[in-house]
């Protein structure tokens, strides 16, 4: 009994050591680790919304939508752009993305958030060809409209991705359903306004 | 609806995402008890039964010790500012239990059932540093399951973990006698035969319930 | 003693089967789907057979010698590889996919695991999923159109296959190019007769029903294959078709179009029917029939992929040890163990 | 045991993953890109340097009966200490490891050194063992990863190697390529191994 | 059910090769000058020679006594004087004692043999005694010794007496000639056996193929009115003639795995082993000589003789015009289950039913290949075994699950050799295989 004290005593503290390491280390990382997560989503908010300053993109939530304003300056009040996250089911993932539009609902920028698909199909949809900066089929919804926007297989001005139409399916048609969502949510509110 | 969501769940962890063949996880044992389909058996019921009292286990360790929400067990009796934040002690956290949850069930075992001791016993201790086991417990986590779902996911991992094992042990037994070249008998035809596998396997990807 | 004459053990006499023959058998009864895959696509077809069938056996032929084995490439195996290999494969691939898919089925399929015998699945099959899974895109576009048909049996939709355009037609996102696919998918169950003379896209050597089972009459009659394979097969994939695989509830797909489409015939005599990888028991080869019917079915409604044969079969193939281990037949007399 | 020796043992005679085959585990997992095993690589290695250390120098202090629980309370910490400098400093390598960082707290080469090494010597031999067997298990996580890194996308620390007209293997980055891959070198050094008796 | 004929699961369709001798009545062999008689041509101990070398000896005249409840005594077959006693090459293998008697070419009997009209008055005890000192021993093939089947123990009661004339091997036609020459010798040696065992009902088995046997032996038994006694045509299909394949074909009974007949109340006799009980019972006369076909594309000149027992094969062979030019293989017996022979030294013995030499084409068995689970050795085993994975087991070493897949139930009938494409040697591996098993057993027991 005396000795099951004993060792169970030994195991504790090697435990409250270890314990008491760890939460100092957390402590040192733990900032910075936000910082990290924070700077993801603004990046992504940036990449989305380049015109806009990256002080003044602010999350609104309306009619069950979040969505970002973005504004040209830190004190908000010329408005140049709207960001949200579309999000559709891939191939072996749900596949998040962060879309920003002008005024005009006229796509400026986006970037993935978020995809577990099968490395060298659906992961071309993060694909930077080599010599370019920028991800290829990105690059395509800059500057269109929700209107027509389909992979070619589906008759649309999306070139997909060989062989992993249904990851690039699944971004342009969760883009194009989020988009039309976020003009009318907008429009609904000015006209309430 | 729930139990739809359960049967995703169990699909996934059985097939498409096989513990074994698809997120490498368990494959000492795979590799290394894989000879006979009996021993196989055996152990996979070890796993099972390890995997979802583990699944168990941990979300409990989760939910009131270390997340810092309103439940936490800290946050209630020592009346903190806030909850705190103890995630950063999951690993070690998850790791004693399993360990502590091996151990306690090795005992029960031997007291309650003799039987079940002798074919699953020999197996227990092998199970502690199995990184199935806490990969298990990692990934109820990340997925943010609830408590129903992470037993299942303990015990449909455990399932796919075996029909891996079993599989694989029905041709080992066979490719024992076959004049397999020399520098590949052993661990390299065994890891030869898990690609093909994971190949057939691969026939389960982008499978969709409902 | 010098023995005078030639001493052996029991039985001194044996019939004249041998692993040759019954190979030479299945390449013969392969010979009207092969010429069929020349006439619907094209002499092509004919050059891709014949790379899988060189490549294979200059793969067994070159690995025997490395390792300082007897070379076995005339006793035909490497060349049912070959062929049923080239039969998996659409005729439009570049002349690499044959080429790389023989040297895996032979290479890594079959020779590590002892030779012939000795491998645990089918190598053929393994070729066309290790192809498959590398390079998708090649495997999975048809474009060559069959001599007198359309690339899927019928005229409102001409470039995907049958079962590309019945699981599509599911997803329901072939919406823009067809007008109303209630009208697509019945013009598709009514195209029995393209389906089963060949006149439709697909594999190489899958396509025509007709063909197929002219050489597997062929090897049922030789008794090269048991029925009981194909049979259990083709009625699970009949029967669960028609009670899941329809659009208005249950007990309304239809049987017939899934039993012609895709290459289930092909799958069904011929790949699940190979003996190495198949079971030896009665019984094991009903469980192993239904079993890739149940799989297959599942593949087709639900899964990632059009067709679910070759998966089926491959996945079945693991179970093989364990249904022989499980089903042993009765020993005579046997009493019931206490 | 000359020191050059005990720190180079770890290279090939007795390299973890090929000779030992500990640790296998993460070695499939994560060696489809060369970038990932190295990360993988340099987190293990620190982990076994500095468990190897402590439990070295706690090894008289520990009763027999708790030693195992002890060494993994060790493992553990520095495990964690790997997984939160990670997320902090390295956030993307740290989503792409996934659970594996944490995993490593069961890797049986970890506990295996120091059951088997630092537990029965002096803290200098431990520290040389664990960084001869941490880089031993980096270099074959890196053999498989440049092989199926190469073969499976056509790169090498994500730049593209080979000419754009090369069609990758795509099975190579997928789970079926890193067993085969695995059993291929495997049987690869048993060959030598064969070789070089004669 | 009716329309199928009776058999049982499993079995190969050899050719038959019975038309080199089936309608060659039975020659009766020239005295041989020389005749050498193994003290063993039976299951169980071998006979303990009585006579010594110079001694003179006269036909029928024991010379080797019985030892032990399972064992046979033997008798000289031919007249002359004992020249050796010594190990001599057996048919069945290896070298076992023997009696070696120079003839003196007369022929002397023993005693006078003659028929006793009122043979079926004797006791059953006397009739058991009779049958064990004529010596005789199974014909069909196995040469286990008759009164001991004949002795149940008194737990089991037999009901059904079979007599064997499926004849199944292919080449061989002895019995059917026996049959047909000698058909009334059988049923009486039928009614005998029936007689011993108190058993109601008889039937004799014979193989489609053999129409003219089967419609003599109906023809007979109507005449007479004997209808305690059936005559069954079997589907031709081998092994037909194996006991346990015959029950379950004829009375549709199960032999429990390693039991016996008499466990489902059935006993099986040789339809030559009847007659040669007929002879013992009514003559008094010891088993001399038997019915052995010479046939085999190697023999200039296929004939069914009748040969005393001892007579060298070379003699035999002589008299059937000698071997061709190619004659490469000599079996005892038939090519199914028959035994190759190193030269024609060995002699005739009780066991042995043809001699079948094949030419050199048919001699050399192809070279063994890999398996490749064809399934058509386990779905031709009439035991219900997976020769197969049997075979497998054995060139494995792994002898604890050969056991436990049923090794010892293999009847050797050769069935799975036979149709194996890949020309598996099985039945040579299982006898090795067996041999194993039985020593592994023997420290448990
Ligand atoms: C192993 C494997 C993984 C795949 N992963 C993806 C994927 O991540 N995304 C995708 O869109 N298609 C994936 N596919 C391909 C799909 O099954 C399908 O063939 C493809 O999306 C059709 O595109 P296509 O019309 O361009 O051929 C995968 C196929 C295989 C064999
Ligand atoms: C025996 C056999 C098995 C096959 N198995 C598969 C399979 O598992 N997955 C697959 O996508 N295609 C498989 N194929 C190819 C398909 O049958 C077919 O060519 C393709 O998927 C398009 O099907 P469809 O022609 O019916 O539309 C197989 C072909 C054959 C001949
Ligand atoms: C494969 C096999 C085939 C047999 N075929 C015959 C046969 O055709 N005729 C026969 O009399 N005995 C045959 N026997 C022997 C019988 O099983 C049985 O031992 C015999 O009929 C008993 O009669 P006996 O003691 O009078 O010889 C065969 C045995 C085996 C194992
Ligand atoms: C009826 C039959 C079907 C066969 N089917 C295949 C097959 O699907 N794939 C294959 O690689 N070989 C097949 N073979 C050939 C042979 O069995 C094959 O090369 C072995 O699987 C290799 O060990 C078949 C042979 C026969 C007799
Ligand atoms: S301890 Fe873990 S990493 Fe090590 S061999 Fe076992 S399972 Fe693999
Ligand atoms: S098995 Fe042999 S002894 Fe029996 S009948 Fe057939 S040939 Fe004769
Ligand atoms: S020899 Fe044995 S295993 Fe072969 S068929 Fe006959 S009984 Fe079956
Ligand atoms: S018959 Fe020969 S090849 Fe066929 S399964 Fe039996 S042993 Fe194998
Ligand atoms: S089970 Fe061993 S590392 Fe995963």
């Amino acid at each position: 009994m005396n000795d099951i004290v004993k060792l169970g005593g030994i195991l504790l503290l090697f435990s409250a050591i270890a314990g008491g390491a760890l939460s100092v280390v957390n402590a040192i990382t733990k900032p910075r680790i936000e910082l990290q997560k924070k700077l993801v989503l603004e990046r992504a908010l940036t990449t989305a919304l380049p015109m806009a300053n990256k002080d003044a993109i602010v999350p609104v939530e309306q009619d069950n939508m979040l969505y970002y304003k973005g504004y040209k300056t830190p004190d908000k009040q010329d408005l140049v752009g709207y960001a949200f996250v579309a999000s559709g089911k891939g191939y072996s993932s749900t596949i998040e993305t962060m879309v920003g539009v002008d005024t005009t609902f006229t796509i400026t920028g986006l970037s993935i958030l978020q995809q577990v698909e099968t490395p060298g199909l659906g992961t071309k949809i993060e694909e930077v060809r080599y010599g370019e900066s920028t991800p290829w089929f990105q690059d395509q919804f800059v500057d269109k409209t929700w209107n027509g926007l389909a992979v070619d297989k589906d008759g649309g001005n999306i070139t997909s991705i060989t062989g992993a139409t249904i990851s690039s399916r699944a971004v342009t048609k969760s883009i194009h359903d989020g988009l039309k969502q976020l003009e009318a949510t907008v429009r609904q509110h000015h006209s309430d306004m | 609806m729930e139990i739809k969501a359960l049967l995703i769940i169990a699909v996934n962890a059985i097939f498409i995402y096989n513990f074994v063949l698809s997120r490498f996880l368990g494959i000492c044992p795979y590799i290394g008890v894989s000879k006979n389909i009996d021993s196989a058996i055996g152990m996979g019921f070890a796993v099972v039964f390890v995997m979802t009292l583990a699944s168990m286990a941990t979300w409990l360790i989760d939910f009131y010790l270390l997340r810092p929400t309103e439940s936490n067990i800290f946050y209630i009796l020592f009346n903190f500012k806030e909850p705190p934040d103890l995630m950063y002690l999951k690993t070690i956290a998850f790791i004693l239990v399993i360990a502590s949850l091996v151990q306690f069930v090795e005992m029960v075992i031997q007291k309650m059932s003799p039987g079940l001791y002798k074919s699953l016993g020999i197996y227990l201790p092998l199970i502690t540093t199995n990184c199935a086991i806490l990969g298990v417990t990692l990934i109820n986590l990340d997925a943010n399951y609830s408590f129903i779902a992470s037993i299942v996911h303990g015990f449909t991992a455990g399932l796919g973990f075996t029909l891996a094992l079993v599989l694989m042990a029905g041709i080992r037994e066979n490719l024992d006698m076959a004049p397999v070249p020399k520098p590949l008998k052993g661990a390299p035809i065994a890891f030869i035969m898990a690609s093909l596998m994971s190949i057939a396997f691969l026939g389960f990807s982008g499978l969709k319930i409902g | 003693m010098e023995p005078k004459f030639y001493v052996s053990s029991s039985p001194h006499i044996t019939d004249n089967e041998s692993i040759p023959k019954i190979m030479y058998g299945v390449m013969l009864s392969l010979i009207p789907a092969t010429a069929g895959a020349i006439y619907f696509f094209g002499i092509r077809a004919g050059w891709i057979i014949l790379l899988s069938i060189v490549s294979a056996m200059a793969t067994e032929g070159i690995l025997q010698k490395l390792m300082k084995k007897s070379v076995t490439i005339k006793d035909g195996s490497a060349m049912v590889t070959g062929i049923l290999l080239a039969f998996n494969l659409p005729a439009e691939v570049p002349w690499w996919i044959p080429v790389i898919g023989s040297v895996f089925a032979i290479g890594i399929g079959k020779i590590p695991f002892g030779g012939l015998g000795y491998n645990p699945m089918n190598p053929a099959l393994l070729g066309r999923a290790f192809l498959l899974a590398s390079w998708p895109t090649h495997l999975t576009i048809f474009k060559t159109i069959p001599r007198g048909g359309t690339i899927s049996g019928i005229d409102v939709i001409t470039n995907a296959t049958p079962l590309n355009v019945f699981k599509i037609a599911k997803a329901s996102i072939l919406a823009e190019q067809v007008q109303d696919y209630d009208v697509a998918i019945r013009q598709l169950y009514d195209s029995y007769s393209n389906l089963f003379v060949g006149r439709v896209g697909g594999c190489l050597g899958e396509t025509s029903a007709l063909l197929l089972l002219i050489g597997a009459l062929y090897l049922i009659y030789k008794r090269y294959i048991s029925l009981k394979v194909p049979v259990s097969y083709i009625l699970t994939v009949a029967l669960l078709s028609w009670i899941f695989g329809g659009t208005e509830g249950f007990f309304s797909g239809d049987p017939l179009f899934h039993v012609l489409a895709g290459g289930l015939i092909l799958g069904a005599f011929f790949m699940a029917t190979d003996m190495v990888t198949s079971p030896v028991t009665a019984k094991g080869r009903i469980i192993f029939g239904i079993g890739c019917g149940v799989i297959t079915v599942i593949i087709r409604l639900v899964g990632g992929y059009p067709e679910g044969v070759s998966y089926s079969i491959l996945l079945m193939n693991l179970t093989v040890p364990l249904i022989n281990r499980y089903t042993r037949p009765k020993v005579f007399g046997e009493v019931k163990r206490s | 045991m000359s020191i050059s020796k005990e720190l180079f043992k770890g290279f090939y005679k007795e390299n973890p993953v090929f000779r030992l085959a500990l640790g296998l585990c993460p070695t499939l997992a994560v060696s489809n890109s060369v970038q990932n095993a190295v990360g993988m690589g340099a987190a293990v290695t620190f982990v076994l340097i500095c468990s190897n250390v402590i439990v070295s120098m706690i090894r008289h202090g520990v009763p027999k009966k708790i030693r195992i629980p002890i060494y993994i309370v060790v493992i553990a910490t520095f495990v964690t200490i790997v997984d939160l400098v990670m997320a902090g400093f390295a956030p993307a390598l740290h989503k792409s490891l996934g659970i594996f960082v944490p995993l490593i707290v069961v890797n049986c080469i970890i506990l295996g050194r120091a059951e088997a090494f630092a537990g029965k010597n002096n803290v200098g031999r431990s520290f040389i063992d664990g960084l001869g067997m941490g880089i031993g298990f980096t270099l074959a996580l890196m053999a498989l990863a440049i092989v199926r890194e190469l073969l499976g996308d056509g790169k090498l620390w994500g730049i593209p190697v080979l000419s754009s007209g090369y069609e990758p293997v795509l099975i190579f980055i997928l789970p079926p390529g890193a067993f085969l891959t695995l059993g291929l070198f495997l049987g690869f050094f048993n060959w030598l191994d064969i070789k070089m008796q004669k | 059910m009716w329309f199928k004929s009776k058999s049982f699961k499993g079995g190969v369709h050899p050719p038959e090769n019975k038309a080199f001798s089936d309608n060659k009545v039975i020659e009766k062999l020239p005295l041989p000058e020389r005749v050498v008689i193994p003290l063993a041509q039976h299951i169980g101990a071998p006979a303990e020679p009585i006579v010594s070398v110079g001694d003179e000896v006269k036909t029928g005249q024991k010379i080797g006594q019985s030892k032990g409840f399972v064992s046979v005594p033997c008798h000289a077959s031919i007249s002359g004087i004992v020249k050796k006693i010594e190990p001599r090459p057996h048919p069945v293998g290896g070298d076992v004692l023997a009696i070696e008697i120079e003839g003196d070419g007369n022929d002397i009997m023993s005693q006078d043999f003659d028929f006793n009209p009122d043979y079926m008055v004797q006791s059953v005890d006397e009739m058991k005694e009779n049958i064990l000192e004529a010596g005789i021993a199974g014909m069909g093939g196995a040469t286990f010794p008759t009164h001991v089947k004949l002795s149940p123990p008194p737990d089991k009661t037999i009901d059904t007496l079979i007599l064997n004339g499926a004849e199944c091997e292919p080449f061989l036609t002895s019995d059917a000639r026996l049959m047909i020459e000698f058909p009334k010798e059988i049923i009486e040696g039928l009614r005998i056996l029936m007689k011993i065992l108190n058993c109601k009902r008889g039937y004799i088995a014979i193989e489609k193929n053999k129409p003219n046997a089967i419609s003599l032996f109906h023809k007979l038994i109507n005449d007479s009115k004997q209808s305690d006694i059936n005559v069954v045509g079997l589907k031709v299909k081998y092994p037909q003639g194996a006991e346990k394949q015959l029950i379950k074909a004829i009375v549709n009974r199960n032999v429990p795995a390693g039991g016996l007949p008499m466990d489902v109340g059935c006993l099986v006799q040789n339809v030559g082993t009847a007659k040669a009980v007929y002879d013992a019972i009514s003559k008094k006369l010891p088993l001399i000589e038997r019915v052995v076909t010479v046939t085999g594309k190697g023999i200039k000149e296929p004939k069914n003789v009748l040969a005393r027992i001892g007579t060298p094969f070379q003699q035999v062979i002589d008299f059937c015009g000698g071997l061709t030019d190619d004659a490469a293989k000599i079996i005892n017996g038939g090519p199914m289950m028959g035994i190759a022979q190193f030269d024609l030294e060995v002699p005739v013995i009780k066991g042995t039913s043809g001699i079948v030499i094949l030419n050199t084409k048919q001699a050399i068995l192809p070279q063994p290949q890999p398996c490749i689970s064809c399934a058509r050795c386990v779905d031709s085993c009439p035991m219900g075994l997976m020769p197969n994975y049997l075979a497998t087991l054995v060139e494995n070493q792994k002898f604890e699950q050969a056991k436990e897949f049923n090794i010892k139930d293999c009847i050797e009938c050769g069935s799975c050799s036979y149709v194996c494409p890949s020309k598996i040697r099985h039945v040579h591996l299982f006898k090795f295989g067996k041999m194993h098993v039985a020593k592994m057993m023997k420290p448990a027991a």
